[in-house]
C-alpha cells in the first residue's frame, strides 16, 4: 500500500494535465469527472494509507519513497522523495479528504461557468502542489510545493479575470505572500549554509549539535525568524495578513479549500515540521505565539463589523490560524495540528454553506441584504449552526471545542498566561461574531428570495463535513506521537476540566448574550451603533485596523513615487536612444523591401558575385 | 576532348539558355526537358546510371509534367507570348545578363583554375551502392525527405483547392 | 578518359548562372519556377560529379535529396501559381508585392 | 579493311541488325494488330469484321497503310506547329525505345543487360506522357486540351503505382536488369509470388497505353477523338501505331516480368523453343487486351482516378510491403 504513495500527488497532477491540455473540449461532465475523480482517487489512496498506517505503522513511524534523484551539484544531491509520517498523513487526510468534498461541491457550484474545466485544472494542480508540499522529505521540495500552491492561489483568486478587481486581488495575494516567501528562501539558504543539507530529518537531527555555540544560537534565531516570516506570509498572520480578505474574490470553493482549509495552514505545518529549530530559539517560538495572539484578536475585532459574508469567514480564518500559531508558540505542537484539522472541517463547511447561500441569493455576498434564510435554506442553516458552533467552540458537542480547548489548556499549563488570556478573549469574540453572522443571515425578516440547491454533489459534501464538524471530528486523534514532541500539559486532570469549563462558559456566554441582545434589545444595539464614538471604532475595525492604509502610505506610494522619479532620468534617455536608432534603421531597411522578387534575387546574385570575387582574389 | 561529355553539356547549356529566354512557356518547357535529358546523359557518363534514370523519371517525367499540366490548366494561349515579348526588353535583361556574365567568368576562374586537373574515374556507382548508403547512414535524411514530401503534399492540396 | 572534375563543375556553374539569370530577367512566375529547377539541377550535377570524384555514392544521395526537394518545391510552387493566377488574374511576380515594406 | 572490322565493330553491327530486326518486327506486328483486333472483335461480337480485301481481309492492312501514307498531311492553321509535329514523334519513339529492354530470347535482344533495366521503361513511360500533353496543348482546341489533360493525369497517376508494383519483382530478383529477372524465374514464374503486383501492374499497363477501358482521353461521345482530334494523315498514323506498339510492349513486359519471358518447358534442351514461347505468351496478353476492349464498359473519369489512387496504389504498396517482409524474414532465417 505504501508503494502507492506517489499516486496521491500523481493523480491530481494527471488530472491537471488532462484538463489543461483538453482545453475545455471535455465538456462540463467530462471535466468534472476528471477533476473530481482524480482527487477522489487520491483520497481513496490516502484512506488506504491511513488504514495501513494505523494498522501496521512503518518502521520508525515514517515511510520514505525515493522516486529519483533530482539533481547532482557537487555534493548536493536532493532525492526526489516522498516521506509519510504521522504529521504528513494528517495533512494528507485533510488535503485529499476535505479537498475531495470541496471538489465535489465545486462541481455543483461552478456549473455553467465559462472556465469550468480551467477551474478544475487549477484546483487539481493546487491539490498536487499541496500534497507535494506536505510529502516532500526535503525543504527544497517543501518550498517547491509552497510556491506551487502560491501560484494556484494566484490563479484561482483571479479566476474571474475579466473583472479588474479580481486581478488586483490576485496580484496583492501573490505579492504579499511573496514577501514572506523571500524571507523563507533566505532562511533556507542560511540553513543550508549552516548544516549543508535541506533534508528535513537530517536538519532535525543535526540542528541541536550544530547550533550549540553562541554564534549558533544567533544563527538559529535568525533562521527561525526567517522561517516564521515565510509562515506568516502564507498563513496570513500579522503583519502580512492583508491579502487574505481580498483573496475572497475567488470562487467560494477556492476560499474553502485554499484560503481556509489547506494552503493558509501551510505556515502552521512549516513551523511544526521544523519545530526543533524553534525549540532551539525559545524567544522566536514565543514570538510565534504572540503573533498568533495579536492576529487572532485583531481579526476577531475586524470580523465583528464586516458585512460581507465571506470576509467575516476570512477574518475568522485568520483568527483561527492565530490560535494555531498561539499553540505553536506555547509548544503545543499536536494541539496546533489538531486544531488545523478540525478547523479544516468546520471552516470548509462554513465556506461551502456560505457558497450555497451566495448562490441561492444570486451572487449576493452582503449579509445586510440577506435575512430569514433559515426557512428557505434549511440545510445551509444547519450547516451554519453546526459549523458556527464548532467555530465558537460550543462545549462537548462540536469538534472545534476539543481542539481549541486543548490549545487553551496547553497555553495555561505551559505558563503562557498572556497567550492564554488572549486566547480566552478571542474565544469570546469568536462566539460573538459567529452568532451575529448566523443571526443576521438566517433570522429576521426575509429580504431576498433564495433558491435552495439540489443534487448529490450539493448536499453530500455539506452533510459529510457537517458530521465531521460535530464531536465526531473531535474524536479523530492525529497519530502525531513521535513526530512532534509532547506538550507541557499532557494528561491534565482537574485543572484541564476547569479550563474547559471556563472556555466553554465563555463561548456559551458570548452566544447567549449576543442572541439575547439581538432578540430583545435590537433598538439599544442600533443606538449603540449610531453613536459617533462607536462609528469611529467601527470604521477603524472595518478597515482591519488600517493596515491596508498604512501599507499604502508606507510602501506602495513611496514606491510609485520612486518609479515616477526614475522614469525620465539620464540612463533612461541614454537607453532610449537605442530604440530610436533602431527605428530609423528599420525605416531605412523597409525601403529595401520592395515586394519585387527579382529585386531580391538580384541582390542575391550581386552578393554571390562579391563573395566569389573575394574568394578569387584571396588566393 | 571527351565528346560523350561535351556534346550533352553543350546541348544542356544551349537548351537551358533557350528555356529561360523563350517567350512561349510550352516551348520553354520543351527546352527544359531537353536540358534535363542532356544532364541525364552526363550522369550516365559520370558513372551514375541510377541518378541519370531518376533524372528522367522524376525530373522530366514528373516535375516538368506538372509544369506542363499547370500551363494546360491556365490555358494561357497567345496572349502570354505577347506579354512576354513586352516584358523581355533589353532594358530589362541587359543588367542581369551582365551580372551573370561576371559571375560565370568568376566561377570559371574559381572552379577551373589553369592547370588543375582532378581526373574522374570510369567506375560505375550502381543503384545497389546508392541504396545501401541511402538506407544506412542516410536513413535520417530519407525520413526527413519523406516528411518534407508529405508536407509539400498537404500544402499543395490546401493551396490548390478552390475556396 | 573522362573530362577533369573542374570542367564538370564549370558546366554545372554555367547552368546555375543561366538559371539565376532566368530568375533575374523573367517576370512570369512560371519561368521563375523553371529557372529554380534549372539551378537545383545544376547543383545536383555538381554533387554527382563530386561523388564520382571521390568514388562515393554520397553524391548521388545528395542528388536524390535534391530531387525530393525539387519535387516538393514544384508542387507547392505550382499550387501557389494557381492561387496567384486566380487572385491577380496574371502571372506577373510584381503583381504580388503586397509584402513590401 | 581488316582494321575497320575489329571485333567491336562487328559486334556493334550485329547488335544494330538485331535492333533493326526487332523494331521492324514490332512495327509490322503492330500494323497487323489493327487487322487482328478488328477480326477478333468481329468474332467476339458475332459479326464479320474486315473480310473483303485479300484472304481473310488481310489486304485491309495494306490498304489502310497505303491510305495513311498518301493522305494529305494537313495541319490546322491555329496549331502551335513545332509542338504539334513533335508530339506524335514522342509517342512513337518512346514506345519503340522500350523494346531495347526486352530479352526476346536468351540471345536476341537489344540491351537486355542494361543496368538500369526496368527503370528505363518507367522513364520512357514518363516521357510518353508528353506526347499526349503536347498533342493536346498544341492543337489549340478544347476537345484536344481536355483530352490531353485527362489522359495526362491518368497516365501520371497510374505510372506511380506501376513503378511500385514492378518493384516487387525487382526486390525478388535483386536487379533492375530484365535478363536477370527472366533468369530469376527459372523455378517459379513471378505471377505466383507477385500476384498482387501482377494485377496492379497489368491494370496500370493498360492505363498507360490508354487502351480500353482506360481510353477516356479518346472518349468519342464527350471529347471527339481527344488529344489527337486535330491530327490527320501520317501524324495521326503515328499516334495510332504507337498505341499498338504500346500494347505489344506492355504485353512483352508482362510476359518478361511475370511469366518467365522466353522460359518454358524444355527450353534449356531445345533453345529454339525460346522465341515461340515468348511469342505465344505475348500474343495471349495482346488478345487479352483486345478482349477487354470487347467486353468491358468504359468507367467514368473520376472512377478511373479513384480506382487508381484509392484501390490500386494501396494494393501495390501492400504487395511491396509483403514482399519486403518476406524477403527480410527469409534472410533473417
Amino acid at each position: 500500500m505504501y508503494d502507492l504513495l506517489f499516486l496521491v500527488f500523481a493523480l491530481p497532477l494527471a488530472g491537471f494535465l488532462i484538463l489543461a491540455f483538453g482545453r475545455g473540449r471535455l465538456g462540463e461532465n467530462g471535466a468534472a469527472a476528471v477533476g473530481v475523480g482524480s482527487v477522489g482517487g487520491a483520497a481513496l489512496v490516502t484512506a488506504g494509507l491511513v488504514a495501513q498506517f494505523l494498522g501496521h505503522p512503518p518502521d520508525g513511524g515514517a515511510y520514505t519513497q525515493v522516486l529519483w534523484d533530482w539533481m547532482k551539484v557537487g555534493g548536493f544531491t536532493p532525492h526526489f522523495a516522498l516521506r509519510l509520517d504521522g504529521l504528513s498523513l494528517t495533512m494528507l487526510g485533510v488535503i485529499t479528504g476535505v479537498g475531495f468534498m470541496i471538489h465535489l461541491f465545486a462541481s455543483w457550484y461552478m456549473r455553467g461557468d465559462d472556465g469550468y474545466s480551467r477551474f478544475f485544472s487549477y484546483m487539481n494542480l493546487f491539490v498536487a502542489s499541496m500534497v507535494f508540499l506536505v510529502l516532500g522529505d526535503n525543504l527544497l521540495f517543501l518550498y517547491f510545493g509552497w510556491e506551487g500552491v502560491g501560484l494556484c492561489s494566484f490563479l484561482l483568486i483571479g479566476f474571474w479575470y475579466k473583472d479588474a478587481a479580481n486581478g488586483s486581488a490576485a496580484r496583492k495575494a501573490f505579492i504579499v505572500t511573496r514577501v514572506g516567501d523571500t524571507f523563507m528562501a533566505i532562511g533556507l539558504f542560511w540553513l543550508f549554509r549552516s548544516l549543508g543539507t535541506l533534508d528535513i530529518q537530517q536538519v532535525l537531527q543535526l540542528a541541536p549539535q550544530a547550533f550549540d555555540s553562541e554564534s549558533g544560537r544567533q544563527a538559529v534565531r535568525g533562521i527561525a525568524l526567517l522561517l516564521l516570516g515565510g509562515a506568516v506570509g502564507k498563513s496570513a498572520q500579522l503583519p502580512l495578513q492583508t491579502w487574505l480578505p481580498d483573496a475572497m474574490a475567488g470562487p467560494t470553493p477556492v476560499s474553502a479549500l485554499i484560503h481556509a482549509a489547506t494552503m493558509v495552514t501551510a505556515g502552521v505545518y512549516l513551523i511544526a515540521r521544523t519545530h526543533v529549530l524553534f525549540e532551539l530559539a525559545p524567544d522566536v517560538q514565543h514570538l510565534v505565539g504572540v503573533v498568533g495572539a495579536v492576529t487572532l484578536l485583531l481579526a476577531g475585532f475586524t470580523a465583528l463589523v464586516q458585512t460581507d459574508i465571506k470576509r467575516v469567514l476570512a477574518y475568522s480564518t485568520m483568527s483561527q490560524i492565530g490560535y494555531m500559531f498561539l499553540a505553536l508558540g506555547a509548544g503545543a505542537w499536536s494541539a496546533a495540528i489538531f486544531h488545523l484539522m478540525t478547523h479544516a472541517f468546520f471552516k470548509a463547511l462554513l465556506f461551502l454553506s456560505a457558497g450555497a447561500v451566495i448562490l441561492a441569493c444570486h451572487h449576493e455576498q452582503d449579509i445586510r441584504k440577506m435575512g430569514g434564510l433559515r426557512k428557505t435554506l434549511p440545510l445551509a442553516f444547519w450547516c451554519f449552526v453546526v459549523g458556527g458552533g464548532a467555530l465558537a467552540a460550543v462545549p462537548y458537542i462540536t469538534a472545534g471545542f476539543y481542539s481549541k480547548d486543548e490549545i487553551l489548556w496547553q497555553a495555561y499549563a505551559g505558563g503562557h498566561m498572556d497567550l492564554f488570556l488572549a486566547g480566552l478573549f478571542g474565544a469570546l469574540l469568536t462566539s460573538i461574531y459567529t452568532t451575529r453572522l448566523i443571526l443576521v443571515v438566517f433570522f429576521g425578516e426575509e429580504k431576498t428570495h433564495a433558491h435552495a440547491g439540489h443534487g448529490v454533489s450539493y448536499w453530500l459534501p455539506l452533510a459529510v463535513l457537517l458530521v465531521l464538524s460535530t464531536f465526531v471530528g473531535g474524536l479523530i486523534h492525529p497519530p502525531l506521537e513521535g513526530v512532534l514532541p509532547a506538550a507541557p500539559g499532557e494528561g491534565g486532570g482537574a485543572a484541564q476540566l476547569g479550563i474547559e469549563a471556563l472556555s466553554g462558559s465563555v463561548a456559551i456566554g458570548g452566544i447567549l448574550v449576543t442572541a439575547l441582545v439581538y432578540f430583545t434589545r435590537p433598538r439599544a444595539l442600533l443606538a449603540l451603533a449610531q453613536a459617533p464614538a462607536a462609528q469611529a471604532v467601527r470604521r477603524f475595525w472595518f478597515s482591519a485596523f488600517g493596515f491596508d492604509w498604512l501599507y499604502d502610505r508606507l510602501l506602495v506610494r513611496p514606491f510609485f513615487w520612486l518609479v515616477r522619479v526614475c522614469s525620465g532620468d539620464l540612463f533612461d534617455q541614454a537607453i532610449g536612444t537605442i530604440p530610436e536608432l533602431l527605428r530609423h534603421a528599420n525605416v531605412l531597411s523597409t525601403r529595401t523591401q520592395t515586394g519585387r522578387m527579382r529585386w531580391y534575387a538580384a541582390s542575391f546574385a550581386a552578393g554571390a558575385v562579391l563573395i566569389v570575387a573575394a574568394v578569387m582574389f584571396r588566393g | 576532348m571527351d565528346l560523350v561529355f561535351w556534346i550533352p553539356a553543350l546541348v544542356a547549356i544551349v537548351a537551358t539558355l533557350l528555356a529561360v529566354t523563350n517567350y512561349n512557356p510550352v516551348h520553354g518547357l520543351l527546352y527544359l526537358i531537353v536540358s534535363l535529358l542532356a544532364v541525364a546523359l552526363i550522369f550516365f557518363r559520370l558513372g551514375a546510371p541510377f541518378a541519370g534514370i531518376l533524372e528522367v523519371i522524376v525530373y522530366a517525367g514528373a516535375i516538368v509534367v506538372l509544369f506542363v499540366f499547370v500551363v494546360m490548366m491556365l490555358n494561357l494561349g497567345d496572349a502570354v507570348v505577347e506579354q512576354e515579348k513586352r516584358w523581355l526588353k533589353p532594358r530589362v535583361w541587359a543588367g542581369p545578363a551582365v551580372l551573370c556574365g561576371v559571375l560565370i567568368v568568376e566561377l570559371w576562374r574559381v572552379v577551373w583554375p589553369a592547370g588543375a586537373t582532378h581526373p574522374l574515374s570510369d567506375a560505375v556507382i550502381d543503384a545497389p551502392h546508392v541504396g545501401v548508403a541511402l538506407f544506412g547512414p542516410y536513413l535520417l535524411a530519407v525520413e526527413l525527405a519523406s516528411m518534407m514530401l508529405l508536407a509539400a503534399l498537404v500544402a499543395a492540396f490546401h493551396l490548390g483547392r478552390h475556396d | 578518359m573522362i573530362v577533369p572534375f573542374e570542367q564538370v563543375l564549370f558546366v554545372s556553374g554555367v547552368l546555375f548562372v543561366l538559371g539565376l539569370m532566368g530568375i533575374l530577367i523573367r517576370r512570369n512566375i512560371l519561368f521563375v519556377l523553371m529557372s529554380i529547377e534549372v539551378m537545383m539541377n545544376s547543383a545536383a550535377l555538381a554533387f554527382v560529379a563530386a561523388g564520382n570524384r571521390w568514388g562515393q555514392p554520397d553524391g548521388q544521395i545528395m542528388f536524390i535529396l535534391i530531387l525530393t526537394l525539387a519535387a516538393s518545391e514544384a508542387s507547392v510552387g505550382l499550387a501557389l501559381v494557381l492561387q496567384i493566377f486566380r487572385r491577380f488574374k496574371t502571372l506577373d511576380t510584381d503583381a504580388a508585392s503586397e509584402m513590401k515594406g | 579493311m581488316s582494321a575497320l572490322f575489329t571485333p567491336q565493330v562487328i559486334a556493334a553491327l550485329i547488335a544494330m541488325v538485331k535492333a533493326i530486326v526487332i523494331l521492324l518486327g514490332v512495327v509490322i506486328l503492330a500494323a497487323m494488330l489493327i487487322w487482328v483486333e478488328r477480326r477478333l472483335l468481329g468474332v467476339w461480337q458475332d459479326r464479320y469484321g474486315p473480310n473483303r480485301v485479300g484472304p481473310f481481309g488481310l489486304g485491309q492492312v495494306v490498304a489502310d497503310m497505303i491510305k495513311i501514307f498518301f493522305k494529305e498531311d494537313w495541319m490546322p492553321p491555329f496549331v502551335d506547329k513545332p509542338t504539334f509535329v513533335i508530339a506524335p514523334m514522342v509517342a512513337m519513339t518512346t514506345m519503340m525505345l522500350g523494346f531495347v529492354l526486352v530479352p526476346v530470347t536468351p540471345t536476341w535482344g537489344v540491351a537486355p543487360h542494361l543496368n538500369v533495366g526496368i527503370l528505363l521503361f518507367f522513364a520512357l513511360a514518363g516521357l510518353a506522357v508528353y506526347a499526349v500533353m503536347l498533342g493536346g496543348l498544341s492543337s489549340n482546341s478544347k476537345y484536344a486540351l481536355l483530352g490531353g489533360l485527362r489522359s495526362a493525369a491518368q497516365m501520371l497517376s497510374y505510372e506511380v503505382f506501376m513503378g511500385v508494383a514492378a518493384m516487387g519483382v525487382v526486390m525478388c530478383t535483386g536487379s533492375f536488369t530484365l535478363a536477370d529477372i527472366v533468369d530469376a524465374q527459372k523455378g517459379c514464374w513471378f505471377i505466383v509470388p507477385q500476384f498482387l503486383g501482377f494485377c496492379t501492374f497489368s491494370l496500370a499497363a493498360i492505363a498507360t497505353t490508354h487502351r480500353h477501358p482506360f481510353d477516356l482521353p479518346e472518349a468519342e461521345q464527350e471529347l471527339a477523338a481527344g488529344y489527337h482530334t486535330e491530327y490527320s494523315g501520317m501524324k495521326f498514323g503515328m499516334f495510332f501505331v504507337a498505341e499498338y506498339v504500346g500494347v505489344v510492349l506492355v504485353s512483352a513486359l508482362l510476359t518478361t516480368l511475370y511469366f518467365g519471358g522466353w522460359r518454358g518447358p524444355f527450353v534449356d534442351q531445345l533453345p529454339w523453343l525460346a522465341f515461340p514461347y515468348f511469342f505465344v505468351k505475348t500474343s495471349i496478353f495482346i488478345m487479352l487486351f483486345i478482349l477487354l476492349r470487347g467486353a468491358l464498359p468504359r468507367p467514368r473519369y473520376d472512377q478511373v482516378m479513384d480506382g487508381g489512387w484509392k484501390f490500386c496504389l494501396p494494393l501495390a504498396l501492400l504487395n511491396l510491403l509483403g514482399t519486403g517482409a518476406y524477403l527480410l524474414w527469409k534472410q533473417g532465417g
